[in-house]
């Protein structure tokens, strides 16, 4: 039998052209960036204060959970300070809600401020913290920013790393599939990226003509715990990579919430509505190291987004520093009061530590 | 009477026509090969996925996330081995989320020997497997029960891992399944593929199908016996049945469990057995450290022990690092009729 | 006395300078970190790799091949699984090419519960790895047998998974490894490397190692006993060792044997025991379904059945698709000193 | 303690002008192609007789290997007819010999004629197609056209696509730390490339400062069994995949020997004197199908080098047809005699089974 079907190969000589370097018609040369019809969308509008609040009430909450590792209330941390700005940003333009009419998240352990902004009781956080029983994400069975929100379509977020580049492409297939303009969204970091499973991502939403609509983000801190990028990173940068499989990409300052604003309204846009995928590398901060294993403490040599944040906004007459301050307080001492009450809720049974290992046929 | 390859083959159009099925897909799974041992043939839901098992794993994780029901190929179970972090995540989505997320995929795989099939196509895969929590594992070895158990697999909210035996891919079943045509060159016609440029304008006609399953969980005597009870499943259930009808004339009666359900499987089927024959004999051809055998033999031996009059032995694959091309190689490192015969022989004499 | 940490310290050093080690890599195994666990302070031959598994056992294969001695660490177990594919070419290598190519490599990874990992950082791997064929496998519990083993390791011209129990690493050992100073705190003074700026400058001084190796295959007795024989590694042999000793009370004398190596194992010593008393315990925290301890159950059940007094007896983790963060959960998931004690207790008093 | 180490990350705006696609210095911006030092050589020169003879021997012996399926001769056929203008001359420019000084070769199962031209006895692929015990690549262990030969730096062939990318940076490494110019080379096919060992070797050879010296090649013949190349690959073409990673890369026809030769001389140049790595696209054709499987019979729809070849050289008036035809046939009868004789060569010993699972110690 031979194996030629319906779709017979290019020739040999076709095959050339298209190594040369030729491109199929219709498809732009420029590769990079989002398309000149979304470039300079503004809507909707940023709101400065609440992205503040939001970048506020994050920053807060990660502080709190940090310092829970050292009041005894938890085990282990490991979050995202430093990446509030461009989260808010994207957690505010989300198309939150559940099935494929609406985003799929999937998020690496950095996301907070993401779930914030889309509303999240940030008691959740200091629940699952604390490992107890009323931790929604996972009754107490897995590390804090480890979310799960089945009504958002946050999908089960796993330690492993990359991993979930590999199966974004497929709650994004079932989103082309089903129309809408609902999209999927997978983060994580720098390093990470070395894992040959962004490069699946990248062949799996750009078939051609069969095309994902994906938001494929890069959180680039510079870091792999104790390794700096540069040591095993030869891309420059790293979205660029998409450039071959003839994916649409771009960087933005991430520590900048105006900038990510305008970036995230051009290229949610373009993902929404071309149903293609875009590869966005966002440059961040880490601001408590890598997590409470490496201490957990504050460091002083990065970018902190809040500070420049707070100050450009004081210049712009928007919030003035003392408005700033009182806001954090303001979140700072309700979460407080919500720690006291969590230390009270029930830890997880013991006994029903099956539960859930299988689904009941229903 | 229809094959292991037209049983999947049927099952799935079932699955893509009744049970909403949305993808049917991996490596040459789509037209015009419809998978390299044509269990794809026809259907309307099967796509040609990149090269790349992880993007495989990940894309039906993905799919069953948003609520489609993905049916994953790998190849070759031997191409597997690159993706036990994925098969794990798919094990502990539900449970690491309380509950929220299932994961209702089924991957399926040939495997073992059988064909010459040498270092690469002829791994087994069940004791890695049943190693991985939050999955059902079934492995039929003919046609009736792989229709059954696939329609099965494809209803449950959970991930099934569905193995099949490559060297029985081709065999006629025995027993028809309900809605099969008499003739099997009648199914044929109806659902085979032609060869050459035929195919591509090519459309199958299915028989109308009745309603039936195969319940996950549930092993079958292919044999009745006295003397012993032989556990297996795969290539070697028909193997061990034959050997153990050759067996009756030397006046040694083996019972046959084909377990079909390796996770859960079916202890209570097996455990009434054991403890009526009083011996135990485990048959599979994985490689024979840490095996799955070696679970059942435990539980076997832990639930009989005082009933048993022998230690329950396990016949497996030789723990070589790779099965040999040579059929003189093969023929030694897994088992063969000759030598499970020899087992149950040597099985039924010891006396304590 | 010495941490596992600073065995594996000592013994790299002892690789790199005397043994040819020319590559200690993986995540973070370079300066200035030295390892998650500080396994690989101030060595010379240390490098960061990419965050890459797959390209991390791939790149010691090709080390290897080319006759170069590599030690590569896989940060945590529970990371590994996207490699079993490498792992098995590394283990049929040699075999495939009839020994032209043998595979010179070790790999190091930390494995088991007992640092509230919750699902990704309390992970076993015996089970898997002892079902890859060409692999040896050791798993210490103690530095002293850290040091010896990787030091084997590293000479033999195999592929060997040196696993370590992370819960143990930083306990100091009740041995002292040849050459290694009286003061805990002057070995600590030459090999830990400060904090904060100082590191940048920082160069270890190394004690003197006299030779001094811990064969591959060899088990430890490390509480002698008449009534029941237990098996165990890794975390939970002081685990049971303690547990053991608490038992004497209660007039129950168990035999606590540490394997240290899964493969190949030291069966001579595990049989002579079990023969002895009669009884056997095998204690791990590998989830339980397809369990190492399931293989070590079924040679002893082979090889003693008409000796022993009751079926032996697997202690393992729970099936569960991860160990939960919260203690209870974890406490009652993986087995520790409280229930040990009970499965010692009540294997002593079946009465057959 | 602070993860920080000697290794200072660049400050948020030094990694943003990295992501706005700065590059480092000392770096041409130019990165296709071999650089303008190594273009035009043409040393050692084209013997386009030694290249015909060794693309005939090879041809004839993958011929004779698809009928040993069909005469009962052996179980499997899988190899490499369609690959011989390229593998040849590859095969004739590699510096053969054992040891980290000498070229290392991670081959796919297409790699016959690579062999040929380095004077392999062919008797040895009929062997090893026979699965005799006097194979000496793998003992009657492994398929055809699966090498592995120590004396040569041939690292044993596996089915497993891809994997022998992930291998390849470890020989490189050796190699790079020996000194000399001995390199390695790893080739695959199209379909492959989509798995994510691909990218791994891609980042692993290009490490900032610590480049090692591989060429990669992709032997691209459009199809991955019965799956076309544009229903799974976006890439245009798949070697540009190296590009943002700083990896220098090209493609050429492969079914053009006088091309292939050209191209290699200045890609293995570079990667010997530079000491970098290089990725090649080649164009080839696949002559009998995937495998025996498929049938493993003569496909009428695809360039064949050979004819495409001898017609020139009969054009050149380097060699006439019925030339041609007469070394054909003389490597035909010559093979035919030697599978006679092959036939009475023992069959491995079950017995000895077990042997090879471990090196001894020694
Ligand atoms: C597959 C896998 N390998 C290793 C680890 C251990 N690990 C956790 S975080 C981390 C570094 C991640 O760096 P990056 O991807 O840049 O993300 P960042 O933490 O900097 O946000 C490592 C190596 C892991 N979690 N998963
Ligand atoms: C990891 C893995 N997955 C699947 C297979 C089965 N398989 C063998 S060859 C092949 C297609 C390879 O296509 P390509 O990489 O383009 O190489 P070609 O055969 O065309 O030269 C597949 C899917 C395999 N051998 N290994
Ligand atoms: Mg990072
Ligand atoms: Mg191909």
């Amino acid at each position: 039998m031979s194996n030629r079907g319906p779709s017979t190969p290019s020739s040999i000589k076709g095959r050339l052209r298209a190594l040369e370097g030729g491109r199929r018609e219709n498809e732009t040369p420029d590769l990079r960036g989002v398309p000149s019809t979304y470039r300079g969308l503004a809507e909707p509008a940023m709101d400065k204060r609440l992205v503040h609040r939001m970048m506020a009430k994050s920053r807060v909450l990660e502080e709190r959970l940090v310092q829970m590792t050292r009041s005894g209330d938890g085990y282990f941390w490991i979050g995202g300070p430093g990446e509030e700005a461009f989260n808010v940003c994207l957690g505010l333009l989300v198309k939150k809600g559940q099935g494929p009419e609406f985003d799929y998240l999937h998020l690496h352990y950095r996301s907070s401020a993401i779930l914030v902004a889309m509303g999240m009781d940030v008691a959740d956080a200091l629940r699952q913290m604390a490992s107890k029983a009323t931790d929604p994400f996972s009754g107490g069975r897995n590390f804090v920013n480890h979310y799960a929100i089945k009504e958002w379509n946050v999908v089960p977020g796993a330690s492993t790393i990359e991993t979930q580049y590999a199966i974004a492409p497929g709650t994004a297939l079932a989103q082309l599939r089903h129309g809408g303009d609902g999209i999927t969204i997978v983060n994580g970091g720098d390093a990470g990226a070395a894992e040959g499973d962004f490069s699946t991502c990248l062949n799996w939403v750009s078939r051609p003509g069969r095309e994902l609509p994906v938001l494929i983000l890069v959180m680039n801190n510079d870091w792999g715990i104790s390794t700096a990028g540069h040591e095993t990173h030869g891309e420059q940068p790293i979205a660029r990579r998409a450039e071959p499989y003839g994916i649409r990409w771009d960087t933005v300052d991430g520590n900048d919430p105006v900038a990510s604003w305008k970036k995230l309204i051009e290229v949610l846009a373009y993902i929404r509505k071309e149903r293609k995928p875009f590869c966005l590398e966002v440059a961040v901060s880490r601001l408590h190291g890598h997590s409470s294993s490496s201490g957990g403490a504050r460091v002083t040599d990065e970018t902190d987004c809040m500070v420049e944040f707070e100050a450009r906004l004081a210049q712009e007459g928007v919030l003035s520093a003392a408005e700033s301050k009182k806001i954090r307080e303001g979140y700072a001492k309700a979460l407080a009061e919500t720690l006291l009450k969590i230390r009270e809720e029930p830890d997880p049974d013991p006994s029903m530590v099956h539960d859930h290992t299988f689904q009941e046929e229903g | 009477m229809a094959s292991i390859a037209q049983a999947i083959r049927l099952a799935l159009h079932v699955g893509e026509s009744e049970l909403g099925v949305t993808d049917i897909f991996g490596e040459d799974v789509g037209a015009p090969l419809g998978g390299v041992f044509t269990c794809t043939q026809g259907l309307e839901k099967t796509w040609n996925s990149p090269l790349d098992e992880r993007g495989i794993i990940g894309t039906a994780m993905g799919l069953g996330l948003a609520g489609c029901r993905a049916v994953a190929e790998i190849q070759f179970c031997d191409y597997i081995f690159n993706t036990i972090d994925l098969l794990k995540l798919a094990g502990n989505s539900c449970w690491s989320s309380v509950g929220q997320f299932n994961m209702p995929i089924v991957v399926m795989t040939p495997v073992g020997s059988g064909i010459h099939g040498s270092i690469y196509h002829s791994h087994s895969f069940e004791a890695m497997m049943s190693h991985i929590p939050g999955w059902k594992i079934v492995l039929p070895s003919t046609p009736i029960d792989a229709y059954g158990l696939l329609l099965s697999a494809i209803e449950d909210p959970n991930p099934v891992m569905f193995l099949y035996p490559k060297a029985l891919i081709r065999l006629p079943g025995e027993e028809r399944i309900p809605g099969e045509p008499a003739e099997a060159k009648e199914l044929s016609r109806m659902i085979d593929a032609p060869l050459g440029e035929l195919r591509s304008k090519w459309k199958p006609s299915w028989p109308a199908l009745p309603h039936y399953r195969i319940p996950i969980g549930k092993a079958k005597t292919i044999k009745a016996g006295r003397d012993l009870t032989v556990l297996t499943y795969g290539r070697l259930a028909p193997v061990s049945k034959t050997a153990a009808e050759a067996l009756e004339a030397e006046g040694i009666s083996a019972e046959v469990i084909d377990l079909r359900s390796l996770h859960p499987f079916d202890e209570e089927a097996i455990l009434e057995s054991v403890k009526r024959t009083r011996r135990c004999l485990i048959v599979n051809e994985d490689t024979e450290v840490t095996n799955y055998g070696e679970h059942l033999l435990r539980v076997v031996n832990t639930a009989c022990f005082y009933h048993l009059e022998a230690p329950p032995v396990l016949l497996a694959g030789m723990n070589t690092p790779g099965i040999g091309l040579a059929w003189g190689l093969e023929e030694v490192q897994v088992p063969q009729r000759q030598s499970v015969a020899s087992a149950m022989r040597e099985l039924a004499q010891v006396h304590a």
